[in-house]
């Protein structure tokens, strides 16, 4: 054929629409843009967007016409890691590839899959590493406060045993899980406040982006400031602000490998490219639009895709994992970053942003330079020495 | 710490008149240093000047700038002051501002703080003295004590009293530390256990042991009542959002049998039709934000009560008589209604912002905080339901509303427009649904999905309340949020919402027609 | 089959006193309300009685304690010597021998003439044996004997629920007559019938007579008449007996003629 | 004031009337006859509007309302009192008597006539149960006393005697005798009670199968010719 | 409501007609190489597998609601449960090749568990599973079932308490320590009695089994509606008060149908598990449920063929239209379930028999 398909499988209705339409429209633009440029091996790449409804065993469906039907050579969607798992039995019985652009729990590494976003270790621990800082706040006991499924549950079992490692006693540490979905945090809220009555204390928050509002809101409401108790989210993004209204989440933490407010001309084109795209396309809410780390992991992951069929030249997927090991691409973070040779992850920087009044991101922390992931986190037994595939 | 405050007590009296800050206290602040920044905000502080109020304010909220060549400017309006030397100018170029983290905020507040104790106005005295109660410590003392020595407000005094003794609490005298001891057996502030604890366990003084057990016991049990009247009203607070969630659906469902999925989207578009006021007022009429809801009510009621309206002339008023398709229509217009918003706006979740006066809340028994977003929707929620009572009960048209909703081909036999009541029936439903989702975009997301995580809920309120019963919803929705708010803090979330729905089936099997349920021959 | 179905099914009718219901004391309170005020009843095996009364009296009450629809505020209903009506839900009555025909007309609309009379037919009517049910040649035989009987032969095919309002209160009857009850309730039986079929009705109550029991609420004074003969007529006002005895009796009490006939 | 022609009504395929016509004077009572099934009550619907007619017209008042909705023939001056009662079963009596005012406006429409309760005391003492709850009789009563209320320029009755005891039978024959004297109303009267009906009419008519087989002025009405019609 | 004219000739003709094509399809998928024109890719045969196993769902589920009148608004909850108990036995069938390559199924490792919990046990056998499959939906539905209609909930409180038992459910389920995987639920398997999971031939038979279910259970339904009983149910649906003043307990009745339903749905869902790869809880969500009404009502309730051309076609359609207009397929659809209820009241189903009419 003379253009080479790309299967783009992010939900645009039901649940997860709220985040993953965006990452189907970056990844839009940035066909677009790679086309532009002559495309991949002098053929044009086409984009094959499908709507799996956040529905699992759609994904699987989905995933499944994506490679068999449409015969793509590539797969870049999910969020969930959920959705992750109900898709990776098709991806390895059809030996074709995945790019999954989102922090997850670790605890994975599969051939068929290029993990673009986070690790615990390139999100989580750091995030806990600043809040026992001086500059962080010294916090001595903390509240790990989830939405009750995988990632939140991994991501705390993790935390607990770096936590313990650092000295910090179990009656220190709280564990919360909220379902799907919860709206209503005034008890929740009224117990961080008591358990903060103990000691300096951070919540961590797990809390998956629906339920970020109510809690936010009743944070601010409960006069429970980011300088008495600070909250540090691992998934709240630009995206997830800009349905928020930010005055009271001022100071606020997230972590994350990006920021919309990175300055560096990487970045700063990388934006521009967006809002003019957003504006092109007649995107819902054009004027607003915003980038955020999953998009950038998005982003990045196609122009890897791209740098590494043009090396091994050939779409075929065992010629394009192992072009894939040490690709390097200037990312909009400010780094070049590289993937890893053995273990389908990107190395990336990690940063630490303050809410800002305007719901962009404060960087008050990061690190010198991308930092290696660890999908198999050595604070969970049994895990030495898993590092490869 | 302790010398700075020292400074700051003894500088509180001796006022400077207009002195500039000084070039060297100000450059810290544009560097990078964290600790120095600390310090310099701490001894600017302690320069105790107006100059020094406005410029760690200025800092607190933003407007502080520093040129390239680190000069500090607060730009406001325009206008950029000059804190070294009093100038004011046009903001020069290249300024850029001076971000602030949790630890300088923490910085400022304390500062800022310790100058307010000393403040002319009462609400900022207070504010500094509930501040304080978090944080003082024996160095802050003899400061505290002076302000209690000048303090003329008796809240005020009474607070400065608590404080003083959280202070002493780590006296070196034991006299002392017992009579802080005691004195704070008044106090309601859970911030003081642990230390009271360490108290009782390890205090050196006999006496002080006692007095501490004695306090700590008074706390407690002012805590668990504190903590009592707080789940009291988180009940009734869920409660009155379940009920806003369900009322319109005791309407199109209980009343008109209409099993409406779509309730949900007529929550959204209620919600997105704030937002839309909200928009409307932030570009044109920008001094009046605050009141935007003012607007935002009625026109989510209309916007709702019409899209109600166009839904039952088109689809609903062909399945009357056939409830059980309503589902499956409703479910069909619920996916589009979903579909056309996330087309117009996005997929992703609308900023609603609460107004000014709906945002923080009232603190009552000394810890307990009542938001006010809260405190407006329980009392929102009672005036809507009066509303509906009252339409339902007292006007001609409720009288129709219920005849033709039980027979509608006799209601017609005596002459009422069934058609027409059957519009505005469910117009109603759906119009209190809009006003249901201008309360529920003060609490929670504004996006698409909004009405999916309602629908359910709404349901299980108008059923377990028995349907057609207003008075069974109000109480239905009521009983499930304080059920909910006594069960979470033991069992969790999770567990609590699990635990609801077992004893709604349980309650049914008792009930089997709901809360208020029809008896006798009329039932039938 | 529940323990005390099982009970029921094996007790039998126990009527060696001959008599077959007995209500004793029974009152029934809605909200408030005395429909029913320390009723006393009997009927005999094999009696055709007949209940007036003005509306409102309590007559549908009575049969709705009768039938296990509503249950009594206090007092005591036995179905022959040892079967406790107030124990016993409506199908375990219904399958002791009590049948009824309601006031409106209440048949299964969305079912044929004959699916109504076929439900209706004496058979075990548990799960198992009506999963495998098979109609014979002659339980056919039966339900064309009905429809003749109730004249909807013709309209066997055609749904209940389209029936008018006579041809529904025919249906009923014929319904009952296929369930062959010990004890048949009738709740104003003629309503919506015309002359001619009111006597028709009056014929086939008089041919039954003495196979069944029988109870009859009806305000038709000649119907009344017609059935009663020499037997007891009973008047209920306010939810008590107010008069009993032969029709031509209580037609001339003067409290019966006040309340009930008028001048 | 009714003037009724050549309607015919199908259900499905059931041609269930054939070509009825009927005409109607004010102050006349006309009673409307035949066996079980035969078309009185649908026929009756279809005056009032409940069932659509496949031809014919109807008129009232010399206004044609044969493609109205009920509501609006109620408005006209129809007040109906159907078969089976159709009270307002969760309603009270209350509610359902102040439903038959509902073609009235402003305070007229508020208040209850005192005249309903003297023909139905039973309705004052039980004016705030639900109707649902009343027994037969009573819900009879109180279904003729919400189209009394009306104050209709016709009065369609389908079996109203249903369930009724004597004594209240005697006085809603003295009722309808009233309105007849009183002039200004039409009655159409559907009526099982033979004797009831030849008491009360002043001209009759006697469906079978859906067709008019007799008609004529209340003095034929005895005739062995036209019992026939009702024999079984 | 009765069918005499249920499966007319012609309906016969046509479900043989369709039984044949269906088992066509994996052979022809299975003999004729990829490229030829014979040739069904096996995305269409694992497509077509899932909906036979939503058509026995919906058929089930149509069982209750269309003849009885028993509206469930939770019946994915037992379909969900028929899933688990045979996911059960394809994690255990995943033996050490699990990522942390221990006995026990990776999440339990995760949570540091050293043996299976108690309900795992047994669950290593294919043939206790299969039990499982049958008698966890089915005692749940008994005894559920059981205290609902013996205190004679109905219509909408029942709807309602269903609803509220598989949201329990979800909930349940979704908590890690419950001990099913979470969120994630199961996935991964690798294969089922020794034969790899993936391989076409496996795929092929699974196929081949779920059509057979699924005729046996329409066999087995037709059987039960035309009986009797089937009539007794009706009468349920219409009049249950009149139905015990001539004798009946619709206790019983209610609850054999509403137990059949409950074990055919979990069926339904075993057979669903291996073929789709993945069960997890938000099957039990109250959407999940309420779409399988959506289903019957579209194929016409109240029929047997209905609910499974129902579910063949808003799942067909959804399948296509979420590929082919990823951006306005719910306006499709929503317009599709408005116009069905608007002018096909009795569903698709009724289409066809206006048709033969
Ligand atoms: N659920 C109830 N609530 C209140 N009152 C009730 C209820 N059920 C019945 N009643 C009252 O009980 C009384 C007896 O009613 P019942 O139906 O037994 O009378 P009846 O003798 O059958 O009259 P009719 O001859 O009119 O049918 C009536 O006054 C009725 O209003
Ligand atoms: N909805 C319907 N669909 C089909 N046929 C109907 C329907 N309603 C009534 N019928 C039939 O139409 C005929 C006339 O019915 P209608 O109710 O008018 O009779 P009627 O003269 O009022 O009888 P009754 O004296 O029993 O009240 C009957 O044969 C009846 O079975
Ligand atoms: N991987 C996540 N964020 O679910
Ligand atoms: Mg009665
Ligand atoms: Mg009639």
């Amino acid at each position: 054929a003379d253009t080479i398909k790309i299967g783009i499988l992010h939900s645009l209705s039901g649940t997860m629409a709220i985040s993953e339409t965006s990452l189907k429209d970056v990844a839009l633009m940035t066909i677009d843009e790679i086309n532009a440029k002559g495309g991949v091996m002098g053929k044009k790449l086409e984009a094959v967007v499908v709507d799996p409804a956040s529905n699992w065993p759609l994904f699987a469906e989905k995933a499944r016409g994506l490679i068999a039907q449409d015969k793509v050579s590539v797969v870049f969607g999910c969020w969930t890691s959920v959705s992750r798992k109900s898709v990776l039995p098709v991806f390895k019985e059809l030996n074709s590839l995945l790019f999954y652009p989102v922090q997850y729990e670790g605890e994975e590494l599969e051939k068929n899959v290029f993990y673009t976003g986070a690790a615990p270790n390139q999100q989580a621990i750091p995030a806990v590493e600043y809040l026992m800082s001086k500059d962080g706040g010294g916090a001595k006991r903390f509240v790990l406060l989830g939405t009750d499924y995988v990632y939140p549950r991994t991501t705390n079992k993790i935390l607990r045993a770096f936590l313990k490692s650092k000295g910090v006693k179990d009656s220190d540490i709280d564990e919360v899980y909220t379902p799907f979905g919860h709206s209503d945090y005034q008890t929740i809220v009224a117990n961080i406040k008591k358990f903060a009555a103990g000691g300096k204390t951070a919540v961590i928050s797990t809390i998956n982006g629906d339920s970020n509002v109510p809690f936010y809101k009743e944070l601010g409401n409960a006069g429970l400031k980011a300088t008495d108790v600070p909250v540090v989210a691992f998934s709240v993004g630009e995206e997830e602000l800009r349905g928020v209204d930010t005055k009271p989440l001022v100071g606020h933490l997230a972590a994350w490998n990006y920021f919309e407010s990175i300055k560096n001309p990487v970045n700063a084109e990388f934006i521009k490219k967006w809002k003019a795209y957003a504006v092109a396309k007649k995107l819902p809410n054009a004027a607003t639009v915003v980038t955020n780390d999953p998009m950038e992991a998005t982003y990045v992951g196609i122009h890897m895709w791209a740098q590494a069929v043009e090396k091994a030249k050939s779409t075929d997927t065992d010629k394009v994992i192992a072009a894939m090991a040490g690709q390097t691409y200037k990312a909009p973070d400010g780094f070049t970053l590289t993937m890893d040779a053995t273990n389908h992850h990107l190395h990336k920087p990690v940063f630490i942003g303050e809410i800002r009044p305007d719901g962009q991101f404060n960087v008050v922390w990061k690190t010198p330079g991308p930092v290696r992931a660890n999908p198999w986190s050595p604070y969970i037994p049994g895990n030495e020495g898993k590092q490869k595939l | 710490m302790l010398r700075k405050l020292f400074l700051i007590a003894c500088l509180c009296f001796a006022r400077a008149g207009y002195a500039g800050i000084p070039p060297d206290m100000l450059a810290p602040l544009a560097g990078d240093d964290p600790d120095a920044r600390v310090a310099a905000i701490a001894a600017i502080g302690a320069l105790a000047t107006d100059d020094a109020t406005r410029l760690l304010t200025a800092l607190q909220n933003g407007d502080v700038y520093t040129t390239p060549d680190g000069k500090l400017y607060i730009v406001t309006d325009d206008k950029a002051y000059n804190p070294a030397t009093g100038a004011i100018t046009a903001p020069p170029d290249g300024i850029d501002g001076i971000m602030i983290n949790n630890r300088l905020r923490g910085a400022i507040e304390e500062a800022l703080s310790a100058l307010k104790m000393f403040s002319p106005d009462r609400a900022q005295r207070l504010a500094a003295v509930t501040e304080l109660q978090k944080t003082a410590t024996l160095a802050q003392a003899p400061l505290i004590e002076k302000a209690l020595a000048r303090e003329q407000d008796a809240e005020i005094r009474e607070l400065l009293r608590l404080v003083a003794a959280t202070a002493n609490l780590q006296s070196p005298q034991a006299a002392k530390r017992k009579a802080a001891v005691e004195a704070l057996a008044d106090s309601s502030n859970a911030n003081l256990r642990p230390a009271l604890q360490a108290m009782l366990t390890s205090d050196a003084d006999q006496n002080v042991r006692v007095a501490a057990a004695h306090t700590l016991q008074a706390l407690d049990s002012r805590l668990a009542r504190t903590e009592f009247v707080g789940n009291l009203f988180y009940g009734v607070s869920l409660g009155s959002v379940l009920l806003l969630a369900a009322l319109g659906l005791a309407i199109t469902f209980g009343l008109m049998g209409i099993i409406n999925m779509a309730h949900g989207e007529l929550l959204m578009i209620g919600a997105y039709t704030t937002y839309l006021c909200q928009l409307a007022f932030r570009r044109w009429a920008p001094d009046a934000l605050d009141w935007y809801l003012a607007a935002a009510l009625p026109a989510a009621f209309i916007v709702t009560a019409l899209v109600g309206i166009v839904l039952e002339r088109t689809v609903i008023r062909w399945l009357y008589g056939r409830p059980l398709e309503t589902l499956l229509a409703t479910w069909g217009i619920s996916l589009i209604l979903m579909q056309a918003v996330r087309t117009i706006f996005g997929a992703q979740n609308v900023e609603v912002a609460n107004p000014a006066w709906m945002s923080g809340g009232v603190t009552v028994l000394g810890s307990l905080v009542l938001a006010y977003n809260r405190i407006a929707i329980i009392v929102f929620a009672a005036l809507v339901v009066a509303g509906v009572w009252l339409i339902l009960n007292k006007t001609r048209l409720g009288l129709f509303v219920r005849a033709v909703m039980q027979n509608r081909r006799m209601a017609g036999c005596v002459g009422v427009s069934t058609a027409k009541i059957d519009m505005m029936t469910f117009g109603l439903g759906s119009g209190i649904a809009g006003l249901g989702g201008v309360a529920l975009s003060q609490l929670g997301n504004v996006g698409p999905d909004l009405g999916q995580g309602y629908i359910v809920d709404s349901f299980m309120v108008v059923v377990l309340g028995g349907v057609g019963q207003l008075a069974g919803t109000v109480i239905a929705a009521l009983g499930l949020g304080e059920a909910n708010k006594f069960l979470e803090p033991v069992a969790g979330a999770v567990l609590a919402k699990i635990a609801i729905l077992v004893f709604i089936i349980i309650f049914i099997q008792k009930r089997p027609q709901g809360l208020f349920a029809m008896k006798g021959r009329s039932a039938e | 089959m529940t323990l005390n179905d099982a009970r029921i099914a094996q007790q039998g009718l126990d009527t060696t006193h001959g008599a077959i219901l007995y209500l004793e004391e029974i009152s029934v309170v809605f909200d408030g309300f005395r429909a029913l005020n320390k009723l006393s009843l009997d009927i005999s095996v094999g009696e055709l009685r007949c209940i007036i009364g003005p509306n409102g009296a309590g007559k549908t009450t009575m049969m709705d304690v009768i039938t296990g629809k509503t249950r009594p505020t206090s007092g005591t209903a036995y179905f022959g010597q040892t079967m406790d009506l107030s124990r016993m839900s409506e199908h375990q009555i219904a399958h002791a021998g009590i049948g009824r025909k309601f006031q409106r007309p209440t048949v299964f609309e969305q079912h044929t003439v004959f699916e109504n009379l076929e439900l209706a037919m004496k058979l075990d009517k548990r799960v198992r044996p009506t999963l495998f049910a098979r109609l014979s040649s002659e339980q056919r035989g039966k339900i064309d004997e009905i429809l003749k009987l109730i004249r909807l032969n013709g309209s066997e095919q055609r749904l209940a629920g389209l029936l008018s309002h006579g041809q529904k209160q025919w249906l009923e009857i014929g319904m009952l007559l296929m369930q062959e009850p010990q004890l048949i309730l009738l709740d104003e039986p003629v309503a919506g019938m015309s002359d001619a079929e009111t006597a028709r009705t009056a014929e086939l109550l008089n041919e039954l007579r003495g196979q069944h029991s029988i109870v009859v609420v009806e305000h038709d004074m000649a119907f009344v008449t017609e059935i009663a003969q020499q037997g007891v007529v009973t008047v209920l006002h306010e939810g008590s007996v107010l008069a009993q005895g032969r029709m031509e009796e209580v037609q001339a009490d003067e409290r019966v003629i006040e309340v009930y006939l008028g001048r | 004031m009714l003037q009724v022609e050549k309607i015919n009504q199908y259900y499905g395929s059931s041609h269930t009337l054939r070509g009825v016509s009927l005409e109607l004077e004010k102050g006349k009572c006309m009673a409307l006859l035949g066996r079980n099934g035969v078309g009185k009550t649908t026929l009756l619907k279809c005056l009032m509007g409940v069932l659509p007619v496949s031809a014919g017209s109807v008129k009232l008042e010399g206004r044609d309302i044969t493609k109205l909705a009920p509501h609006q023939r109620a408005r006209a001056g129809i007040a109906y009192v159907p078969q089976g009662r159709e009270i307002f079963a969760r309603l009270t009596v209350e509610e359902n008597l102040l439903m038959g005012l509902a073609t009235h406006s402003g305070k007229k429409a508020h208040t209850i006539k005192g005249e309903v309760y003297e023909l139905f005391p039973v309705l004052k003492e039980m004016l705030h149960r639900r109707g649902g709850d009343l027994s037969g009789g009573q819900q009879q009563q109180l279904a003729i006393a919400r189209a009394l209320l009306a104050e209709p320029k016709l009065i369609i009755l389908d079996e109203p005697t249903e369930g009724i005891q004597p004594s209240i039978i005697k006085d809603i024959g003295n009722v309808i005798r009233l309105l007849r004297q009183r002039g200004d109303i039409a009655i159409l009267l559907c009526e099982q009670y033979f004797d009831f009906a030849h008491e009360l009419a002043d001209q009759f008519m006697v469906l079978s199968r859906g067709e008019v087989v007799a008609s004529g002025v209340q003095t034929v009405m005895n005739d062995p010719e036209v019992k026939r019609h009702l024999a079984v | 409501m009765n069918h005499p004219s249920l499966f007319s000739r012609r309906a016969w003709t046509g479900i043989v007609a369709c039984a044949v094509v269906l088992a066509a399809l994996p052979l022809l998928n299975l003999f004729f190489a990829d490229g030829h024109a014979l040739h069904v890719p096996s995305y269409m045969v694992s497509l077509i597998g899932k909906f036979m196993c939503y058509a026995l769902a919906a058929l089930a589920l149509d069982m209750v609601w269309g003849y009885a009148g028993i509206l469930s608004l939770g019946h994915g909850v037992f379909f969900a449960l028929g899933a688990y108990a045979h996911g059960m036995y394809l994690m255990r069938a995943i033996g050490r090749e699990g990522v942390y390559q221990s006995d026990l199924p990776d999440f339990m490792v995760f949570l540091d568990w050293k043996t299976y919990p108690w309900f795992w046990s047994g669950t290593d056998s294919f043939w206790v599973s299969l039990a499982l499959v049958v008698l966890v939906p089915g005692v749940l539905a008994f005894v559920f079932g059981f205290f609902a209609f013996r205190s004679r909930i109905k219509g909408v409180y029942f709807s309602i308490i269903t609803q509220a038992m598989t949201y329990a459910f979800m909930l349940l389920f979704f908590r890690n320590n419950t001990g099913f995987g979470g969120n994630n639920g199961f996935t991964d398997f690798k294969r089922i009695l020794g034969y790899s999971i993936s391989a076409p031939g496996t795929k092929a038979t699974l196929y081949l089994v779920t059509l057979a279910v699924l005729l046996g259970a329409l066999l087995l339904c037709r059987w039960i509606v035309t009986s009797k009983l089937g009539r007794v149910l009706q009468a349920v649906r219409d009049s249950e008060s009149r139905l015990m003043f001539i004798g009946y307990n619709p206790l019983w009745f209610k609850l054999f149908v509403w137990t059949l339903s409950a074990v055919l749905c979990g069926i339904a869902g075993a057979l669903y598990v291996p073929q789709v790869g993945i069960i997890n809880p938000s099957e039990m969500s109250p959407a999940n449920s309420i779409e399988m009404v959506i289903w019957a009502a579209v194929g016409g309730r109240g029929t047997l063929l209905g609910p499974i051309i129902g579910a063949f076609s808003v799942n067909g359609l959804k399948s296509w239209f979420t590929g082919a207009f990823p951006n306005l397929w719910l306006f499709a659809l929503g317009l599709i379930f408005i116009l069905v209820t608007r002018y096909l009241p009795r569903g698709l189903a009724g289409l066809v028999r206006k048709e033969q009419a």
